[in-house]
């Protein structure tokens, strides 16, 4: 039974993880419309950048983390600006190929910086919860807290802050949101600035029980692609309940099926639920 | 020719068309107007498949052809124009209206692999029907430009051009006139005449009344996605209904 | 001057100096690395033909495409490797196999449309992958299949060498182009590029949507298979990572940078970049810092690739030379206008 | 106040807008009105700055807006409701109303001050505060449409068919409501195919067809006119 | 800085080599490398790739070789091949055409495979950088196998555990190809000798966002000893997990992964407590290997792993024959290698490894380590 709930634990810290990276990049497609291959990247500039201001710098964990996130917010609004703006009304395909060459050279530029080596960010939060036999890591809880507290923060600031309120209504109605005023270029760039904060701000809570490489975004941008379909593009609800899904469906998938498999049950459950449903679970009517 | 009986379309709760029955004869010119958002748009895509009607008929030739895909009721011969037309702007005039005939042929990848006598003799027919349509439109001398260099007016042409070359009986036409200078309204008119000469049946949405009150034998007024009037032009700009439907009532005004 | 040589690059006499000049490469190539390189170059780019056909001409992005081509390698190598089949009888099975499960993916995943096709085949591209990393019975896992057969020359020619095969390769590779400039041409081509045009447009047409779509699919997975049994036959030793989603973007950036939906701009494209990347070679880890910004900014300045700019650029040239003529040549080719999004408000 | 001198707006060979030159003037109400299809959504969008003018003036208060982006121009105090509303269906009435005032963001007292107006205007609008607009009625939702344009405290409001797609009774009253903004001091623009409705509010109406302005008069010369009939049902 | 120095030196490789095609700088000698410099293996060939250029620095500085009465230098010329066979096989083409390289060193079996096609045929010598025993065992002549095979290690790792530790084995390595046939006979041995293989879930090493659910997995089986082993950081993560999920038995760790570099992502070699793996080189107190840590530590500024060190010995075997062979001919120099491993230096050959065998493997004698106590102890081969 306590493996059970282990694999509860479990799936709600993936679900955490793959849920606020599918934040971002639901933000950027539902808004702007753009399919971000290199938010992948993001993520991964997130965590190093991170490891940079801790073990370089001696920064202290939060502080890093938000040093960390505001850097991202920079390279993302950097790439707004210098790659998707220009190219705002070519085909899509064009955004995906630039986005790629976005995430190409991100990679190589940590790597030329720090090395292709694996490196370890340590947390404060070493400790370990034992809950009769239930074991949680501490950082593991701060990862599903942290989870938590940053999606309320982001619906807060969506909800309650005229600036959210812009971006959402730019993805409710693109020209409504032109006639009271609201300036496109200014809501591009916020939206591209939380997604990267997101990011950094996943990467810098997974890192400590994890390793951090260049090629790191790999498979955590893969599964933040199924993930903001099956919520539904663009949908913030979607999301966080696609990255639990996925979180949850590889947690026990992994233990009562096969750990070999676990990728390909995300991607599986994908394939299945368009098959039946082609526009996704969350959202009504076809796309 | 066309027979609709009772047709309803709900999107959700709303009746975008709400159980319409019309009945248009063949060689004739058959108006719909009405207010934005009265419902025409969704009418023509009911009768040309695109979209399935929640209840009711529709009858081609005596032919049931409710349940039919779009693309079977093209065959049947609807043929039909969209407001935007997306055409293949780098490609000449002709090659883009080659496929038009396509739904007549039946050659697929075998024939293009070995180049098949039926294949060269439908691409031959298809050029031919090309031309034909290029030339009823009156634009054979346009026929090598490219897309992107030509007019609106001449796109709207060549929108024409594609529909007739799918050799339809019945001609849906979505707003021909959108989008076009007045003067060059008045050549569309003339084309559409031209078409009824030549044995088809022509059915538009258009708001352009003046072009409409000129030229249509029969008008069906949709407000609301309801039938609100049906007649010949002179019936319809006298029928009170419709007066208010578009102006307004007096009594709106007394306020 | 430079109008000219365009327009002499795009005559249709033009493309029998090109053969000539391929027939005659490994006699001027430097020594055999360059031909082995220009024969894998040419593999990739009759991937790229197929992914041109579902893509270019048909308007559905398709990321399963490199899958594809590692099902085609995987079948070839594992029915001579554990079979014992020999080569030609295997590469016929290979360009069935992928036909096949195109065909079953096709249905599937044609019903879904724009972003959700693309992220779809995504996902089934990645399945792939998996499978053939996990699925240890069938494809040996992460090891790899080894000791795949060459193709034999029934005694005539030995395939092993790098030059035969480099004609080997070559005649598909021409073959390929000529089906396709064929088919670009055909009615079947056309009916395709209705499609890219619009989904409604071609129904009123009386397109059967699935059916076109369906087949325009299936065309470009075997090419891709076609691809990657070659592939299998020339490097003869194939692991999961020959399916690696990369392998699918990279073919997207062949396409993109030769000019998508062109007739040449696979092959262009293609060529342009591995040896790009083979000149690259000497920044070793760092040449993606150079290679990402530099297709940025093809993206960017080049939308319309490399063939398809040369082109616009000749129409543009040529109106304003008054030409009234197009030149000829791009009668088959076909921009990307269709396929844009829908035209964003952007103040 | 506002003057348009010869204006062209053109999408490719289509010639949308034809030479347009007119003017409004402080605290009036102008009707334009014209078929479907005539040319008024594309005015207004141009005068909002959505669509370019490709020749001639725009001026507003002496400033000239040519080429100025659209939130550029909500700034200056010109403000569109749009046909269609364009609301943000599923964000909160209040939200949508507070969004009206986007370009007055940082003085959130008068937003609120504003915003207690825009609810005395429409009282209905204060009980459903909390709902999303899209679930409003299609009455209510052109009140959130016309309020949220009002909370940038425009000095020109631009009207796109307020009336289309309600009832007679409500149209009745978004008359009166329009009337009541008008007499408050904003000047008021309106497009309408209610003709009769809108020409008994206005000061003033100009008649659009195919692009063009065709003719231009004052509430009782237009009332009586046969061309303003043949401008929707033609001759 | 560092990095701008690497890049710098990058750039000055590649320029020399350049030149090199044109023929201007005659007295240089070329050895290719080809290997994943980029994307997720890009650290394992960047180590590789750290000892093979650290021998030909040594070297050159040295005054270079003289073949012939000709003095020369070496030229190490390095290809990314981004762990694909096939752009293996192409750099291999490029090293061999344009550079008339006569040996390549390629750290990846499937990148062997495909060399193995044609090497004989294009005459140059592939250093093998790969456990995998099959490699030579296929008759390739022109095949240097440099690292051990890992039989050894699976029957002495199997011996021990099995008398220390307990008869039920849980299975959670890796699934690169490496550890796949490392794991397999490992399964094999296990059995042979009577034990019980009680979980089988290997886990992607090098692509898991999380080992958790696999570690439960096994650890639910209550085996007595875990196989765990892939690259040394993920395997740390491994056991950490595996620690943290209350698992009190002791680990096999695969050859691949360092004990020494285990601990420390693990969180301390107390985590690590009854681990059995193969000697880290930081624990090797010959003189030699002491000192070529110390050398590689000035260079590189991080302690070398055994990749490094084998490669680095290879390297200084390959020049060493072409000096004693006076010839750069590749079949000479696979005939020169083992007696070059005889004569040279010491202080070139930090595992001292001085034989080889038919096939053409290096023969290294086994070892076995075991964490005690807190420390990392050598234990003899029973």
């Amino acid at each position: 039974m306590n493996l059970f709930f282990q694999q509860i634990i479990n799936g709600m810290t993936l679900g955490s993880i793959y849920g606020l990276v599918a934040l971002g990049l639901t933000l950027v497609y539902g808004i702007l419309h753009i399919p971000n291959f290199a938010h992948g990247a993001l993520y991964m500039v997130g965590a190093f950048m991170t490891y940079f201001l801790m073990v370089d710098i001696g920064a202290h964990y939060w502080v890093a983390m938000a040093g960390s996130a505001i850097i991202v917010a920079i390279v993302a609004v950097l790439s707004e600006r210098l790659v998707f703006h220009p190219l705002r009304n070519s085909p899509p395909i064009h955004d995906k190929i630039a986005a790629i060459g976005i995430l190409l050279f991100l990679e190589a530029l940590v790597q030329m910086i720090w090395g292709a080596d694996f490196r370890r960010i340590s947390s404060p939060y070493t400790g370990i919860l034992n809950f009769d036999g239930l074991i949680i890591p501490e950082q593991r809880l701060l990862i599903i807290v942290g989870a938590f507290v940053l999606v309320a923060a982001l619906q807060l600031f969506l909800r309650k802050t005229m600036t959210g309120a812009t971006i959402i209504a730019m993805a409710q109605n693109r020209d409504g949101a032109f006639l009271v005023g609201i300036d496109a270029n200014r809501v591009a760039m916020m939206t591209f600035a939380i997604s990267g904060i997101l990011a950094a701000f996943a990467a810098t809570l997974y890192a400590p029980i994890n390793l951090v490489y260049p090629a790191m975004g790999h498979v955590v941008i893969m599964k933040a692609f199924v993930i903001i379909i099956l919520g539904g593009m663009g949908s913030i609800p979607g999301a966080i309940v696609g990255g639990m899904i996925i979180g949850f469906a590889e947690a026990f998938g992994g233990f009562y099926i096969s750990t070999s498999y676990k990728d390909i049950i995300a991607f599986g459950l994908l394939v299945v639920i368009l098959s039946i449903r082609p526009q996704g679970l969350f959202t009504k009517g076809a796309h | 020719m066309l027979k609709v009986e009772n047709l309803t379309k709900m999107f959700g709760g709303l009746a975008a068309v709400n159980d319409v029955s019309v009945h248009f004869e063949a060689n004739k010119i058959n108006a719909i107007i009405g207010p934005n958002g009265a419902g025409k748009s969704t009418f023509f895509n009911l009768i040309a498949g695109m979209h399935k009607p929640t209840s009711g008929r529709i009858i081609l030739d005596g032919e049931d052809i409710t349940p039919l895909r779009c693309d079977y009721i093209a065959q049947r011969g609807i043929g039909r124009t969209f407001q935007t037309t997306n055409l293949f702007e780098t490609a000449t005039v002709l090659d883009n209206l080659i496929v038009g005939h396509r739904l007549r042929t039946q050659s697929g990848l075998w024939d293009v692999l070995i180049n098949s006598k039926r294949l060269q003799a439908e691409e031959k027919e298809c050029r031919v029907k090309a031309r034909e349509a290029l030339d009823f439109v009156g634009l054979s001398h346009v026929e090598n430009r490219l897309i992107a260099d030509i007019t609106q007016e001449e796109r709207k042409r060549v929108a024409f051009a594609l529909a007739l070359a799918t050799q339809p009986k019945l001609l849906l036409l979505d707003e021909p006139a959108a989008g076009v200078n007045p003067e060059e309204t008045v050549g569309l008119a003339d084309l559409m005449h031209k078409m009824v000469a030549n044995g088809l049946t022509v059915c538009l949405i258009e708001h352009k009344m003046d072009m409409i009150m000129g030229m249509a034998d029969k008008i069906m007024v949709l407000d609301h996605g309801e039938k609100i009037a049906e007649g010949t032009p002179q019936e319809i700009r006298e029928n009170p209904v419709v007066i208010e439907a578009y102006l307004g009532s007096d009594e709106d005004a007394a306020a | 001057m430079m109008f000219k040589l365009a327009a002499l690059l795009t005559r249709p006499a033009t493309k029998y100096v090109f053969i000539l000049l391929a027939l005659l490469f490994p006699l001027f190539a430097a020594n055999e690395y360059q031909v082995y390189v220009m024969s894998l170059a040419f593999v990739w780019a009759i991937a790229v033909y197929g992914l041109n056909i579902i893509t270019g001409y048909c308007g559905q992005l398709n990321l399963a495409h490199g899958g594809f081509f590692a099902i085609g390698a995987y079948t070839l190598g594992l029915l001579t490797s554990d079979y014992g089949w020999s080569f030609w009888p295997a590469f016929v099975a290979a360009l069935l196999m992928t036909a096949v499960l195109g065909f079953i993916t096709g249905v599937i995943s044609l019903r879904l449309k724009e972003h959700y096709f693309a992220i779809f085949t995504l996902c089934v591209g990645f399945i792939i992958y998996m499978l053939l990393d996990k699925w240890e019975e069938l494809t040996h896992g992460a090891i790899g299949v080894r000791d795949i057969a060459a193709p034999y020359g029934f005694g005539v020619v030995d395939f092993t060498d790098s030059v035969p095969f480099y004609y080997l390769v070559l005649a598909f590779l021409i073959f390929s182009i000529w089906f396709i400039s064929r088919l670009s041409k055909s009615l079947l081509g056309r009916t395709f590029i209705a499609i890219r045009n619009g989904d409604e447009l071609a129904q009123s047409l009386g397109i059967n949507l699935m059916r076109n779509k369906v087949l325009a699919f299936v065309l470009s997975t075997t090419y891709a298979g076609l691809a990657g049994a070659l592939y299998a036959g020339m490097v003869r030793f194939i692991g999961p990572e020959d399916a690696n989603i990369l392998h699918t973007f990279n073919l997207i950036t062949y396409l993109l940078v030769g000019g998508i939906g062109t007739l040449f701009g696979p092959l262009v494209g293609t060529l342009s970049i591995v040896w790009l990347t083979q000149s690259l070679q000497f920044l070793e880890t760092y040449k993606m810092i150079l290679f990402g910004p530099l297709l940025v900014l093809l993206v960017i300045f080049f939308p319309n690739g490399l063939v398809g700019s040369l082109l616009l650029w000749m129409r543009r040239k040529a109106e304003s030379m008054g030409v009234a003529k197009a030149p000829k040549a791009s009668r088959v080719e076909t921009s990307n206008s269709a396929t844009g999004k829908e035209a964003e408000n952007n103040a | 106040m506002l003057q348009l001198k010869n204006v062209d707006v053109c999408y490719g060979s289509f010639k949308a807008l034809n030479e347009i030159s007119m003017t409004v003037n402080s605290g009036e109400l102008v009707v334009l009105l014209g078929a479907n299809g005539a040319g008024k959504s594309s005015l207004f969008n141009t005068l909002s700055g959505l669509n370019k003018p490709t020749a001639g003036d725009i001026e507003f208060e002496g400033k000239r807006l040519n080429g100025l982006r659209p939130s550029a121009i909500v700034d200056a105090g010109i403000v569109q409701c749009a046909e269609g509303r364009k609301l943000f269906p599923q964000m909160s009435v209040q939200q949508n109303l507070m969004l009206g005032a986007y370009v007055h963001r940082r003085d959130k007292q008068g937003n609120r001050r504003r915003y207690k107006e825009i609810l005395e205007m429409f009282p209905i609008l204060e009980e459903k505060a909390e709902q999303p607009a899209g679930s409003l009625s299609g009455g209510q939702q052109q009140m959130v449409a016309i309020g949220r344009a009002m909370m940038s405290r425009p000095r020109l409001l631009m009207l796109d068919e307020p009336s289309l797609g309600l009832a007679p009774l409500i149209v009745r009253q978004m008359f009166q409501t329009i009337q009541q903004i008008n007499s408050l001091g904003t000047t008021v623009l309106l497009a309408e195919q209610n003709a009769f409705a809108a020409l008994k509010i206005a000061s003033r109406a100009y008649v659009m067809e195919n692009g063009r302005l065709v003719m231009e008069g004052d509430r009782e010369a237009m009332l009586g006119n046969e061309k303003v009939r043949e401008a929707y049902i033609g001759a | 800085m560092k990095t701008l120095r690497k890049l710098g030196s990058a750039i000055a490789v590649a320029t020399v080599s350049m030149g090199m095609t044109a023929g201007a700088l005659a007295e240089e000698v070329n050895i290719g490398f080809t290997g994943p410099l980029s994307g997720g293996a890009a650290l394992y060939g960047e180590n590789v790739l750290s000892g093979i250029k650290m021998a030909a620095e040594e070297v050159n500085a040295a005054g270079g070789i003289d073949i012939d009465g000709t003095n020369y230098t070496v030229n190490l010329i390095a290809l990314d091949d981004g762990y694909s066979p096939a752009q293996a096989a192409t750099n291999a083409k490029r090293l061999k055409k344009e550079s008339g390289v006569s040996a390549v060193f390629v750290p990846h079996s499937g990148g062997i495979f495909a060399l193995q096609d044609f090497n004989e045929k294009d005459d140059f010598l592939i250093m093998a950088y790969t456990s995998v025993p099959s490699v030579t065992q296929k008759g390739n002549e022109l095949t240097l196998r440099i690292p051990p095979t890992f039989d050894g290690y699976v029957t002495a790792f199997t011996d021990y555990a099995m008398k220390h530790d307990g008869k039920k084995l849980g299975m959670g390595g890796a699934t690169h190809e490496y550890a796949k046939i490392w794991a397999g006979m490992m399964k094999k041995q296990w059995t042979a000798e009577g034990g019980e293989v009680v979980a089988d879930n290997p886990m992607d090493y090098n692509k898991s966002a999380d080992f958790y659910t696999g570690v439960s997995r096994i650890i639910s089986e209550a085996p007595d000893v875990m196989f765990v082993g892939g690259a040394s950081e993920p395997t740390g993560l491994v056991v950490q997990q595996a620690r943290q999920l209350g698992f009190q038995g002791s680990f096999i760790v695969m050859d691949q992964a360092k004990l020494d570099e285990v601990a420390e992502v693990a969180g301390g070699l107390e985590m690590m407590e009854g681990a059995i793996g193969v000697v880290p080189l930081s624990v090797y107190e010959t003189k030699p290997a002491q000192d070529f840590i110390k050398r590689y530590k000035a260079k590189y500024s991080k302690m070398p792993g055994s990749e490094a060190a084998y490669n680095y010995l290879a390297m200084h075997a390959l020049i060493e024959a072409m000096d004693k062979q006076n010839t750069t001919e590749a079949k000479a120099l696979r005939a020169g290698v083992p007696e070059a491993l005889k004569s040279m230096d010491d202080s070139k050959n930090p595992y001292e490894v001085k034989e080889v065998d038919a096939g053409g493997g290096f023969i290294t004698e086994t070892t076995l380590a075991v964490v005690e106590d807190g420390k990392i102890v050598q234990k003899p081969i029973e």
